[in-house]
């Protein structure tokens, strides 16, 4: 088994309402210093050894897993024994 | 009676709740700003529906660490009436106020209907004036009103007769077909269900005027035996 | 320094950079003339953003010139950001539509977001309160996965905006057919209740007032979008897209309620929001409006990334942000009232007296022109129109088995049940939906009196196909009829074009023929244009979208229990049929 | 500089329906491997070096990042010569 995690984020300069109103609560909680906070998608999911290619993953993440009009994606792969 | 309409930014379901209060209810209402500390002079608070923050990181979450919300502890605390519709439930869940925590609903997308509910508990200062068990209809309007809770809260909500209503058709998932639970103490109801979008006839439905009048009838009750 | 990057005026002109920009030869020569010198890198970009068509209509001018836009109840037509109905008690209705097919075609959620957000925005700027959308939408056939695809995240991204800014989505029509396939409809509409004495206009008056920004900082979101717009769409468009507008809806609520609140205030003179080509045209619009000039320093404007150039800051669609002018001297108790809804309001320029259009940026002015050569000036073209040499292919229709074919036809997309799309639609909030989607037209009613509003959009585009004439004729008739229906009487139109590329003779000859019908039309039902848009260049490698006019019409419901609706009552009750 | 990467995932055993949205349609899309698809959060932001403790980042997680009813969070941090 692969587990497979994907990072979503939005490209670079492309508004982030979320990250701007996240980043504002925490000034006001407080938390003064917080800068540039942006927010994106984190997936996780296994796959068999076979189907684990770099480019299956990749064509997931351009088909489904991340709008590549607004956004980035990258990666990780990691084996592990059994789910 | 006077009644607390709280309005973060984002709200949008405040003036619906006012106009409920005031204009078909006849009671005294007014808005208090989310920056405000002090609900001293009302005798209940309604949080209305909305989307406080844009609902971005989670539906009420951000709203739910503004100042006014400590004021609401309190004043729940002292035994008022405390009422959460929408994004107001899910703020109150956020703010511990209540247990358990929304999710999506089921089949991800909003969802903008009027929906049959069960009236579970007829025995709360919300909900004197229903029959028990009878079955209502009010608008529903959410993306998140997915209730989750583990099954330890599920039973004690059960065990102290705290779920206040039910779906009779289920729209988003919710566990146990929860659209809306009291704390213990009985004094702070949070629903997804909107009662304010259903006060006159022309609307569709008045199902929810019977619950704002339950309010004032338990307090008038309470107030012409103190006073 | 970015700037010394720029091409240089005679750069721009040998190199014939102006043309990638979207002006021909013959417009630049006379922006030179208007100037009287050759423009800049940031001038010439101001200039091919107001002289497109999405800004300018220099194609469809002559067109919108033949609709009626008077009338009885008529308190302001066409060229603010929304037309204005009077309905009694000093009461008034505001609305418009406007389309978003472009932006929606390479990122549906956002664009049909931003699309939404961007109509709200010319409503509110008019002071008046949003009190419902509808929209209008054609896509290809729904068996492409490409189709779904765009269907599902337009459908998603109005929800998305519309629920969170507390407006109810009551109405609206959806079409599906070939010829929408790469190049979806997306069209959004806007209305509004005001009192007469709150009226606004987008007009930057009095020498030395103070010109204010407010709202979201300016990014580089959509350089370029009015051009974008007023061209086809291509394969490479995906690409050579510069990053695509994201909508903030939260920070458009606070937008509304801090515009409402202000326009209370009277040191507010004037006020527009910042909608294609953004500063650019806001600022130069409500100038030259005016009869004034104006001077902007745009060191002073919010700024989301650092290093912009003025080119990128003028040309930026950045969502969500509005221009205002307020009295000299009065700019705190702007400041103060924008406050309460955490928003800033922050001065960046003034009125002039010099009627200029001048920009400052770290210490140069960088641009200096006459205003009204960019707001007033863009040429006017009167196009070679040619009826289409195809034969529209019409057969005579043989129905052998009538219950198989209904059960078909009520099958097919365009005509079944929407209920999927507007259960995702928030069509109640604000408690005066009395009529929801689902019956001929909305009503909401109007809190306070007897009275309601009955609303619709409506266009069946392969009438117009066949007949752009009648079809023109037909889409308001069919609005007019969807109106009288609901028990309300028809009381003025907007519209919004979306057509083929209008150079081609074939596609202006038919745009010609459906504006003369809709004139026509209008002028017998006595339903005025009073505002509207044209988007153009519906057309995906050469094949273009249907002719599709879409009205959206408003009518009034004198009394309450006028309101019709669509349902059947009552077993029993007979049927009739009136009319041909 | 600091970077913080916060990450919040739904706890185990929490239906997590947008992830199971996702497989499937995954597994429509010929992938049809894809397993137990979970679907979180994912935040970066900047500290100054004397804000970015444990004890700081964990407040901000515990009291606005993550909900503790049904979420987990872990987080990251690492140095960074200046944005
Ligand atoms: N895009 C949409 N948004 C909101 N409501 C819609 C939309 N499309 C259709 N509806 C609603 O569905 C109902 C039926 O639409 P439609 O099939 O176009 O009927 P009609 O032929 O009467 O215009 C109408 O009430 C309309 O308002």
């Amino acid at each position: 088994m692969i587990k497979v995690k994907v990072y979503v984020t939005l490209k670079e300069g492309v508004l982030d309402p979320q990250g701007k109103a996240i980043e504002q609560a925490l000034q006001a909680k407080n938390f003064q210093g917080v800068r540039d906070m942006r927010v994106g998608k984190y997936m996780e999911f296994y796959l068999n050894e076979d189907e684990a290619t770099d480019h299956q993953i990749q064509e997931m993440c351009e088909q489904l897993l991340a709008n590549p009009v607004i956004e980035d994606y990258r990666y990780e792969t990691e084996e592990v024994i059994s789910v | 009676m006077k009644f607390a309409v709280v309005v973060f930014p984002g709200s949008n379901c405040d003036s619906d709740m006012f106009y409920a209060i005031q204009g078909v209810l006849g009671e005294e209402v007014e808005y208090v700003s989310h920056h405000s500390s002090d609900l001293s002079q009302f005798d209940a608070v309604l949080l209305p529906g909305g989307f406080s923050y844009g609902d971005y990181l989670r539906s009420g979450a951000i709203a739910s660490v503004s100042p006014i919300v400590n004021a609401i502890k309190d004043f729940a605390s002292e035994g008022k009436p405390v009422l959460g519709v929408c994004n107001g439930f899910q703020i109150l869940l956020e703010a511990g106020l209540l247990n358990g925590a929304m999710k999506r609903n089921h089949e991800l997308k909003f969802v903008c209907d009027t929906t049959p509910l069960i009236v579970e508990q007829s025995e709360t200062i919300f909900t004197s004036e229903y029959e028990q068990f009878e079955r209502i209809e009010l608008p529903i309007a959410h993306a998140e009103g997915n209730y989750d809770c583990d099954d330890e809260t599920l039973k004690d909500l059960e065990a102290h007769d705290q779920i206040v209503f039910r779906y009779a058709d289920n729209p988003n998932g919710s566990k146990a077909d929860i659209a809306g639970i009291v704390n213990k103490e009985g004094n702070v109801l949070g629903m997804m269900p909107h009662p304010e979008r259903a006060v006159e006839e022309i609307l569709g439905t008045d199902d929810g005027l019977k619950l704002f009048r339950s309010i004032l009838v338990n307090w008038r009750e309470t107030h012409a035996i103190t006073s | 320094m970015p700037l010394l990057l720029e091409p240089s005026p005679s750069e721009i002109k040998e190199q014939k950079l102006y043309v990638d920009m979207g002006l021909t030869d013959a417009e630049f020569e006379r922006i030179e003339q208007l100037i009287e010198r050759t423009p800049n890198y940031t001038e010439t970009g101001i200039f091919s953003v107001m002289w497109s068509e999405h800004c300018s209509y220099k194609k469809s001018k002559p067109l919108l010139s033949k609709f009626p836009t008077q009338g009885a109840r008529v308190l302001q037509g066409p060229g603010e950001g929304a037309g204005i109905i009077d309905i009694g008690d000093e009461l008034a209705v505001a609305f418009k539509i406007e389309s978003h097919n472009h932006p929606s075609a390479i990122e549906p959620y956002q664009g049909a977001a931003t699309g939404v957000g961007g109509i709200i925005r010319d409503v509110f700027s008019m002071g008046a309160r949003p009190v419902a959308l509808l929209n209008s939408l054609r896509f290809g056939e729904l068996d492409h996965p490409r189709t779904k695809y765009l269907f599902e995240e337009v459908v998603a991204g109005i929800a998305g905006y519309g629920n969170c800014v507390g407006i109810p989505t009551v109405g609206g029509e959806i079409q599906f057919d070939d010829c929408y396939k790469g190049n979806p409809l997306v069209n959004a509409m806007c209305v509004g209740l005001m009192k007469h004495e709150d009226i606004q206009v987008g007009q930057a008056k009095g020498i030395g007032n103070t010109v204010m920004y407010i709202g979201s900082a300016t990014g580089r979101d959509g350089i370029h979008g009015a051009t974008f717009a007023s061209e086809e769409l291509t394969d490479e468009s995906a690409e050579d897209r510069p990053a695509v507008q994201v909508g903030d809806p939260f920070m458009e609520k606070l937008l509304i309620e801090a515009t409402l609140d202000i326009i209370k205030s009277d040191a507010l003179i004037g006020i527009q929001d910042m909608g294609a080509a953004g500063l650019t045209s806001s600022a130069s619009e409500m100038a030259s409006k005016a009869g004034t000039g104006i001077e902007l320093n745009l060191d002073l404007a919010p700024q989301r990334e650092t290093g912009m150039t003025p080119y990128e800051m003028m040309l930026s669609e950045s969502q969500e942000r509005m221009l205002v002018v307020v009295q000299q001297g009065r700019e705190d108790e702007i400041k103060e009232v924008v406050s309460q809804y955490d928003l800033n309001a922050v001065e960046v320029g003034q009125v002039t007296d010099d009627h200029r259009f001048r920009l400052i940026h770290q210490g140069d002015v960088v641009t200096d022109v006459p205003v009204d050569a960019l707001a007033e000036d863009a040429p006017v073209y009167d196009l070679p129109s040619e009826k289409p040499s195809f034969n529209t292919n019409t057969q005579p229709l043989r129905i052998e088995d009538p219950e198989d074919v209904l059960i078909k036809l009520l099958q097919q997309p365009t005509i079944a049940s929407k209920e999927w799309v507007y259960r995702q639609y928030d069509y109640q909030v604000q408690t005066n939906t009395v009529v929801q989607p689902g019956s001929d037209a909305a009503i909401i009613r109007v809190k306070g009196t007897d009275k309601a509003i009955a609303m619709t959009t409506d266009c069946n585009s392969r009438y117009l196909h066949l007949d752009p004439y009648q079809g023109g004729q037909i889409a308001v008739a069919e609005a007019a009829r969807n109106i009288v229906c609901s028990g309300a009487d028809p009381v003025a139109i907007t519209d919004c074009l979306n057509f083929g590329n209008p150079d081609n003779p074939e596609v202006f000859w038919m745009m010609e023929q459906a504006t003369d019908g809709m004139a026509n039309a209008c002028e017998t039902l006595q339903t005025p244009v009073i505002s509207g848009n044209v988007s153009l260049y519906n057309e995906t490698n050469g094949q273009s979208v249907f002719p599709t006019p879409v009205i959206g019409m408003v009518g009034l419901i004198h009394q309450l229990d006028h309101i019709t609706t669509l349902h059947v009552k009552e077993p029993g009750d007979l049927v009739y049929v009136i009319g041909e």
